[in-house]
């Protein structure tokens, strides 16, 4: 049996690597020819995607089923029979990511007009216009330069045919406004929107869009673009001058919102999945990734709209939600050890250009490559007969054991997708994997090279690639063995949730919090936002009772610190707790952080807060709605400053408490003063309810805040353009999240960067979060509110997230040693520890020998010691200390000097 | 601050003292050797010889902590030199050159400093000391002070551990800067410190005012291009480098076969790309030096001073890592506690900073 | 076609401004084979004056029900009375209380929400059918139309039939009868002629008209094409008064698209009282081939 | 100078919502899209729908009912049609519009449009004739908006000499319009009026 993934998208790629890479057997189900759903289309998202789908294509554990729809289900959790475009798939539990489409676009954004474009498409021109002849964003309509550009948000969202906030579009829109500002600095852009809904990094962008790269944000719901003359025409308000403006564009980017696939109406029937009154697949805040059916989880788009981040977080959440319903099955992959054919110092070098299926061979004469190629020295065979990664890697193979090659040279796609299946190929021919040499003749020359200079810059980087592959060395490669523990730092919603997951999988799970009882943050809230009317002591009292119960977890509590040495799949650690007399020492193999983030900044000074009895937060204010609510006259204010950052719950809570005072007391003057409301994804319904109530929503500028004094709240009014006056009886201040204070240390001790006091994941390409519970040490992951502080439902699948990266880990009986580390020559190293202050895993450490000390050619004094700079276990190869050693002592293996400039004497 | 007002001709016997209370095991420092003065290293308390001015006299022959850079000795060494030098030597104690146990380094008011030749030539019109009057009295006579100095903003001796400072007439402050110097001052009997405050805001910036000035007027090197052309001259005798107080490899890349190609290395490469120039390395030799010490450079004009070719290598090597320095805040050897820019930086920081 | 018989509702204008109007609907409906029953001692809609939507739907709820009664859906050819026709019939088929509340007031006003209400327009195009109506063209008419909708054809949502920004019913009925859409004038299509206020604010009418005249005439259309008596009188009608208040000259042609339909079925162009609108239509009847 | 929101009249809104056609008032999340669609708000920039819906939710009775601008509408539907919150703002302005008349009968308020007027001698031509009879109209609508019967004569002819002329050559004013229609069902028109407008 095994488990099925419906949808080749982002998050069902993710689900199914997730599942494959731990053993499970996944039938992967996409109704397109294609896998990459709609992130093929974008051509940044393609690139970020592309090595999942090479992974995916070439896993021995998927059953890739393409052009193939679900037809029909039966049975239950456990033993599903699935019928899929004729064949029988027997599976224990399903996952659901179909994904989305887009909306149709109203006639009156430009009739059509080919200057008026979707943000699918205007991705596909900035990609157009790398690589065309000028290398300038040009008008589709006529090939002018495009010198003022306007997004236009909420296209298709936050509108009758499509109530609800389409989340993604603020962020896309600010990184595509962004990759054009860097790329073409000359063109004016227009952002005209409603609510910029974006948080901490995002929320930074587009700060410095504003403030450095000159993007106008307008706030103006443009309902029509006019195609005159030659121009795009737009009005807007300009809210200042009070007047309407026209503003005449080149053209226009729609920033398109979400909405269910078109197939997941289909889906649901024929699984019988319940979908809520939009048409999304329906899950809960408290449980975000179950559907309506025992044993079929559902992710990503398919639940709500979303974010590429939150979509793959879901994604790993369901595969482990999945995994748990099913049985392990299959090997998993790279387990197996290998012995290489000793090399000697002979030079055979093979040279391998795959055509990859026309996309190399359609710009580069590739006979003519092969002529010039095999000219050359130690070149003792070339092939270029294969045209699929898979036909090239059986080459390679023979090639090595027919042909005795001691150096390859591969030549095709970029090395981002396939690096590690070429490097397995090889070692699975018996040669070792590190005298391979890769070229990216498809992205760095097919694709950027125009025709006429397309073959001699492929021959040029072929003969680099073969000279630098003379130079190269057998690295050996070693492996150790993995603890199948974990240790979940943290004991919150996240860390519970995260701890269980583990737990359920099989893996033994310490547990770890500050707090004398488990619980975290949540522990202060009552009841949780929405109609729900959920209590947070219920949904913790469930979680804590099964942690209790779970035999493989072991619970710490009033932990003061957790000392931790190690690597991915072998870390140890002492735990240090309050009251405890020895500090228990722990072994484990992967790590989740889930520190949450703290509410309890007190806004000392801000509206009087501290001093005026009739100010308080919003969560003091969230537990007074519980009780009889006295005020007449209520302001709410939003976003009052203070260290920290803006959560994503924290306007979705204003607006949320602002409803329930008012249908607590319909008569009560409720008004919340806000400069973004940022009520995402379904709970856009609760903004509306509000207003609908008669809430009075008054937007202010964070360059005019809002004033307390005397009993009067005096408010700006930007989008009224004058001053408004309130006399409330009660002020509530929505005050920011703050990191937890076990943050800094930990970043430190794990050295996972911080941002502003949230851990950062694994960065991933510039513009998209592929893999945002994993972090640049292997082996640890983030959840929850450590990460940003996030909603409950984000908290749960970010978790869930985490706990499947790091099933992924626990489920491998060894890890292997990192080849491609740092070496000292000792001889050459002046002990100035430079390399050690930089290294950011912590690897090198400063020795100290006795020496003589030489001055003016005589040995004077006996010197005390020299210091010597020693690389050791846990180096990572990041080859920060290498770039930076003055006298070269330090170098990365695989990227030894002389290998380089080998390479390089052929370049200049 | 802790300190205390002496005549200057006391400064024998503060030196003294720190020998006789083996505050220090030794002591460096500049005494005159003829027409000219050099730098000298003391064991024995009798042999500080007056007169101690020669420690504020104009000259500048080698940088001190070149001297002793990579003496790693138990012994504790006392330097008593320019503040260029002192604050190279605290990069040095950063970069694990020397212990900072083992130094107690003085620093003293510099107004500039003449090339050795030239001290040696005019020692007698130039004198133990020079205000700013009497050096532009003596450029009106050809004899100017080192572009290096001219350029120079931090010539107070306000760094290192104790800091001896020149007043009106004939008098010197001696002030304890760290608590090493203050211990240090503390041993000696004949000394009683008492609260120094010496507010010399005014006097930094008309110093900083002035060489920036100078600095400014210099003329850039904009371009490779530019930069080729300057250093058009040079033979990579790699003097420079030997004389460079804070370039501190033992092996230096350009004496590696890497660096350094040779014989049949560098004929392949000619057969490579048809003709190469050589001396080879000549530009990649500077730009390597120049990264290397684009932080820690404390401009102190040494390399100037040492070029067999006369190139004004001053315009190259603290102009350029000044520029460095400003983008990461860095000022090199003002506190021996601050961490190299290089291994604390975030990279977004820089990217703030370079936009 | 599933349709041959309707009940017809003229609407006000039929007896006077709007008479050719009325003439080609009947002279059109007639030649396609569709009887018209014009509904027996129908009542004004409430036209835009009217604002309150309740005095609207017992205006209405009287209309319907003389039509319900012969069991005919009503067609009208005038915007503003589709829209006050067919919001009243929503809203009566939906509000239980208000039909008993009408039904209270006056038996007449007893209407069972058994009909639907249509405009001509829609009736054309989506009841009859382009098909239909190409098997019954005798001529071209070799013209450039800027077709106007105005506002109640796809406006406002529950009652409109068309794209609100661009809609394109009369559209296909030029092209199918052989006439050439203007290029640049989609944008004016559906933009309000001013008429609600020409009796109040005769200045904002007379530029609003204005624009869509001008728009018309620097597309180089031949003439207006159009579907409502208000904007018949208001960009025919009171063209002339428009040239003399701006000062300007425009001579732009406005015909309803049943007098255009007419033409291309082979009616004599009198009997769809092209010699009645107020500026001259002779020389599209010259287009005519 | 501020708006005092404890002056406002905070049941406005309620009161609006509470007319036909006003009910979704409170849903406006102040975009723009109405003004921006807004074809009168070219000719008369003041006029500004989204301005005159949030003063009417913060409760400003007085500043909306006598504001001039309330009178200009088309009720072209632009706005309602594209409101992405479903305002249906022709309708609610027309709901405003509808308790300014009221505020004016009373004697509260003094309207300074002859659009009221119009409207009005429209519905009693309506109540009298069960069709639109436009002579009827004129003759009703000049004299109370020029405030005597030789003045609104004069203006009646300036405006409608021209026209009437054309149309009548034209045939379209004719003796069938010249002369007053009469519905058989008026007394049940009439009632409507009675019975549905004074709710």
């Amino acid at each position: 049996m095994g488990i099925a993934v419906i949808g080749g998208g982002v998050a069902g790629i993710t689900a199914a690597l997730d599942l494959a890479d731990s053993g499970y057997k996944v039938h992967l189900i996409e109704k397109n020819a294609e896998l990459g759903g709609k992130m093929e289309e974008l051509a940044e998202c393609q690139m970020g995607l592309s090595p999942y789908i090479a992974k995916v294509e070439n896993h021995p554990n998927i059953n890739l089923m393409l052009s193939s729809e679900l037809e029909r289900l039966s049975g239950t959790a456990g033993d599903f029979k699935l019928s899929v475009s004729g064949n029988e798939v027997g599976v224990e539990s399903v996952v659901l990511a179909p994904g989305y489409d887009i909306p149709e676009v109203a006639k009156s954004y430009g009739y059509g007009s080919p200057d008026v474009v979707v943000s699918l498409d205007f991705e596909g021109m900035l990609k157009a216009a790398t690589v065309s002849e000028t290398g300038e964003l040009v008008r589709p309509s006529d090939g002018k330069r495009v010198k003022k550009l306007g997004f236009i948000k909420c296209v298709g969202s936050r509108c009758q045919e499509n109530e609800i906030c389409s989340t993604a579009c603020c962020a896309y829109t600010a990184k595509e406004a962004w990759e054009v500002k860097e790329r073409f600095p000359d063109i004016e852009i227009y952002i005209f929107y409603m609510d910029i809904r974006v948080f901490g990094k995002d929320e930074e962008l587009v700060a410095e869009l504003k403030d450095k790269y000159g993007v106008k944000y307008i706030r103006s719901r443009v309902p029509e673009v006019i195609p005159e003359e030659g121009a795009l025409t737009v009005k807007f308000e300009n809210l200042e001058k009070g007047t309407i403006e026209k503003l005449d564009l080149d053209m226009v980017v729609l920033a398109v919102g979400l909405l269910p696939s078109k197939t997941l109406s289909k889906l649901a029937e024929i699984t019988g999945v319940k979908t809520d009154k939009y048409g999304y697949i329906e899950t809960s805040l408290t449980s975000p990734l179950e559907t309506s059916v025992p044993g079929i989880l559902a992710c990503g788009t398919a639940t709500a709209p979303m974010k590429v981040r939150e979509s793959v977080a879901q994604a790993s959440g369901a595969a482990l939600k999945a995994a748990g319903l099913s049985q392990r099955t299959e090997p998993i992959p790279g387990q197996e050890e290998h012995k290489y054919i000793e090399v000697g110092d002979e030079l055979k070098t093979g040279v391998f250009i795959c055509g990859c299926e026309g996309e190399i061979a359609n710009s580069i004469d590739i006979p003519a490559v092969v002529e010039r190629v095999s000219e050359l020295k130690d070149v003792v065979y070339v092939n270029s007969e294969t045209n699929t990664l898979q036909e090239a890697m059986d080459a390679i193979e023979s090639g090595i054991v027919d042909q005795g090659l001691t150096r390859i040279v591969f030549a095709g796609q970029s090395p981002r997708e396939c690096e590690d299946i070429v490097r397995d190929a090889c070692a699975g021919a018996g040669l070792n994997p590190y005298l391979l040499e890769m070229v990216n003749l498809r992205e760095q020359c097919a694709w950027v090279q125009g025709p006429k200079d397309a073959t001699e810059a492929a021959v040029d980087m072929l003969k680099m690639a073969v000279e630098r592959a003379k130079y190269l060395e057998e690295i050996p490669v070693e492996r150790y063995p993995v603890i199948p523990k974990a240790l979940v730092i943290g004991g919150g919603i996240s860390g519970m949730n995260a701890a269980l997951g583990i737990a359920d999988a099989g893996y033994e799970v310490h547990l770890v919090d500050k707090g004398a009882e488990l619980g975290g943050g949540l522990r202060e809230s009552t009841e949780l936002p929405g109609p729900g009317g959920e209590q947070a002591a219920d949904v913790l009292k469930e979680l804590v009772d099964k942690v209790t119960a779970n035999e493989r977890i072991n619970v710490y509590t009033k932990v003061k610190e957790e000392k931790v040495v190690g690597r991915a799949g072998s870390f140890k650690a002492k735990i240090v707790a309050e009251g405890s007399a020895e500090d228990v020492e722990i072994e484990f193999g992967a790590c989740v952080i889930a520190t949450g983030a703290r509410r309890d900044f007190v806004p000392e000074g801000y509206f009087g807060y501290g001093k005026e009895k009739n100010v308080t937060t919003v969560s003091e204010f969230v537990k007074m709605l519980a009780g009889k609510l006295d005020a007449n006259t209520i302001a709410l204010i939003q976003d009052v400053p203070g260290e920290g950052v803006t959560a994503r719950y924290s306007s979705i809570e204003v607006v949320d408490s602002a409803l329930k005072a008012k249908e607590k007391n319909p008569d009560a003057n409720v008004f919340v003063l806000y400069q973004d409301i940022k009520t995402y994804g379904k709970w856009e319904v609760l903004y509306k309810d509000a207003r609908e109530k008669g809430v009075i929503f008054l937007r202010y500028d964070k360059e005019k805040p809002p004033k307390y004094e005397d009993g009067i709240v005096s408010v700006y009014d930007v989008i009224f353009n004058d001053e408004i006056q309130i006399k409330p009886d009660l002020v509530v201040l929505s005050t920011p999240a703050m990191p937890a204070e076990a943050n800094e240390r930990l970043s430190e001790m794990f050295r996972i960067p911080l941002k502003n006091g949230f851990f950062m994941e694994k960065p991933e390409r510039p513009k998209m979060v592929l893999t945002p519970v994993d972090t640049v040490n292997e082996g640890v992951f983030i959840c929850g509110s450590a990460v940003y502080p996030a909603m409950i439902d984000e908290c749960l699948a970010m978790s869930s997230a985490a706990a499947s990266r790091a099933c992924v880990l626990l489920a491998k009986d060894f890890l292997e040693t990192p080849a491609m580390t740092s070496v000292v020559d000792e001889e050459i190293c002046v002990g100035c520890g430079v390399c050690e202050a930089i290294c950011p895993v912590e690897a090198i450490e400063l020795t100290e020998e006795p020496v003589p000390v030489v001055t003016f050619g005589v040995t004077t004094v006996v010197g005390r010691t020299k210091k010597v700079a020693k690389v050791g276990d846990g180096c990572i190869g990041c080859g920060s200390c290498a770039s930076y050693c003055p006298s070269s002592a330090m170098s990365l293996k695989y990227f030894r000097d002389k290998q380089v400039y080998a390479q390089l004497d052929y370049a200049v | 601050m802790k300190g205390v007002e002496l005549k200057s001709g006391d400064l024998e016997g503060l030196f003294k003292g720190l020998l006789d209370k083996k505050v220090v095991d030794s002591l460096i420092l500049p005494h005159r050797v003829g027409n000219n003065v050099a730098h000298m290293m003391v064991t024995d308390k009798d042999k500080v010889e007056p007169p101690v001015p020669a420690i504020f006299a104009p000259s500048f022959s080698v940088n001190a902590a070149n001297v002793v850079k990579g003496w790693l000795i138990k012994e504790k060494i006392g330097i008593v030199a320019k503040p260029c030098e002192i604050r190279a030597a605290i990069e040095l104690i950063k970069l694990k050159q020397m212990d900072k146990e083992s130094v107690l380094l003085i620093s003293v008011d510099c107004p500039g400093a003449f090339t050795n030749q030239d001290y040696a030539d005019h020692a007698e019109e130039i004198g133990d000391w020079v205000d700013s009057a009497k050096i532009e009295e003596l450029k009106g006579k050809g004899i100017a002070i080192r572009e290096a100095c001219e350029i120079c903003d931090k010539r107070l001796a306000d760094v290192g551990d104790i800091g001896i400072v020149r007043r009106d007439g004939d008098n010197v402050v001696v002030v304890g800067i760290t608590d090493m110097g203050v211990e240090a001052l503390s041993a000696i009997e004949d000394i009683s410190l008492e609260d120094k405050d010496i507010d010399r805001s005014g006097e930094i910036e008309k110093i900083a005012s002035e060489a920036k000035k100078k600095k400014d007027a210099l003329p850039e090197i904009s371009s490779v291009e530019a930069l080729e052309e300057f250093l058009r001259d040079c033979i990579v005798c790699k003097n420079c480098r030997d004389m460079c107080p804070v370039c501190y490899c033992k092996e230096c890349f350009f004496d590696q076969p890497l660096g350094n190609p040779v014989g049949g290395d560098l004929l392949n490469i000619a057969e490579l790309r048809g003709a190469i120039a050589v001396p080879a390395n000549q530009l990649m030799y500077h730009l390597t030096r120049v990264y290397h010490v684009s932080t820690t450079c404390v401009g102190c004009g040494a390399c100037e001073d040492a070029c067999p070719k006369d190139i004004p290598l001053t315009r190259l090597y603290p102009v350029i890592t000044k520029k460095v320095q400003e983008i990461f805040e860095y000022v090199p050897g003002k506190d021996v506690e601050e961490p190299l820019p290089f291994t604390v930086y975030e990279e977004e920081e820089l990217e703030d900073k370079l936009r | 076609m599933s349709i041959n018989k309707l009940a017809y509702y003229p609407g006000c204008p039929s007896d006077g401004t709007a008479v050719d109007q009325d003439m080609s609907t009947k002279a059109v409906f007639e030649k396609l084979g569709v009887e018209l029953v014009e509904v027996e001692d129908w009542n004004c809609c409430g036209a835009a004056e009217v604002e309150d939507p309740k005095v609207v739907y017992a205006l209405n709820a009287r209309n319907l029900a003389i039509a319900e009664k012969e069991d005919l859906d009503i067609v009208t050819p005038c915007s503003i009375c589709y829209y006050n026709l067919e919001r009243s019939n929503k809203a009566l088929k939906a509000d239980e209380a208000l039909c008993t509340k009408l039904k209270g007031i006056d038996s007449s006003l007893d209407y069972g929400g058994k009909i639907k209400t249509k405009h001509v327009l829609d009736v054309f195009v989506n009841d009859i059918g382009m098909d239909e109506i190409s098997s019954k063209l005798e001529k071209k008419v070799n013209v450039k139309v800027a077709p106007y909708y105005g506002c109640y054809i796809g406006r406002p949502p529950e009652t409109a039939f068309d794209d609100p920004d661009n809609p394109v019913l009369m559209d296909k009925l030029i092209e199918l009868i052989g006439g050439e859409i203007v290029p640049n004038f989609n944008y004016m299509k559906t933009v309000c002629c001013g008429g609600p206020l020409m009796m109040t604010r005769g200045d904002i009418a007379f530029d609003m008209a204005r624009k869509i005249l001008d728009v018309a005439k620097n597309a180089g259309a031949d003439c207006i094409s159009l579907a409502c008596p208000l904007c018949g009188m208001m960009l025919d009608g009171k063209q002339a008064d428009i040239e003399k208040a701006l000062g300007i000259t425009i001579g732009m042609p406005v015909v309803y698209i049943t007098q255009l339909l007419g033409l291309a079925l082979g009616i004599e162009p009198n009997k769809l009282g092209l010699n009645k609108n107020a500026v001259d239509t002779k020389e599209i009847l010259g287009k005519v081939v | 100078m501020p708006i005092k929101t404890w002056e406002l009249d905070p049941n406005f809104k309620n009161e609006i919502m509470g007319e036909a056609g006003g009910e979704r008032l409170a849903s406006c999340f102040q975009c723009s899209t109405c003004t921006l669609g807004c074809p009168i708000t070219e000719i008369v920039p003041s006029y500004n729908p989204r301005k005159i819906i949030q003063m009417s939710l913060l409760g400003m009775r007085k500043e909306v009912l006598s504001n001039p601008d309330l009178w200009v509408c088309l009720i072209c539907q632009t706005c309602t049609a594209r409101c992405p919150q479903d305002v249906r703002i022709a309708d609610v302005l027309s709901a405003i519009r509808r308790i300014a008349e009221r505020e004016e009968e009373a004697g509260n308020l003094k309207i300074d449009s002859p659009r009221p007027l119009f409207d009005k001698a429209f519905q009693h031509q309506l109540e009298k004739y069960g069709r639109l009879y436009d002579i009827g109209l004129a003759k009703e609508y000049y004299p109370k908006k020029e405030g005597s019967f030789i003045k609104g004569m004069k203006a009646m002819m300036k405006d409608y000499k021209d026209f009437g002329m054309r149309m009548f050559k034209k045939g379209k004013m004719g003796p069938k319009a010249m002369l007053a229609p009469k519905v058989k069902g008026r007394a049940v028109i009439k009632k409507i009026f009675k019975e549905m407008g004074e709710e």
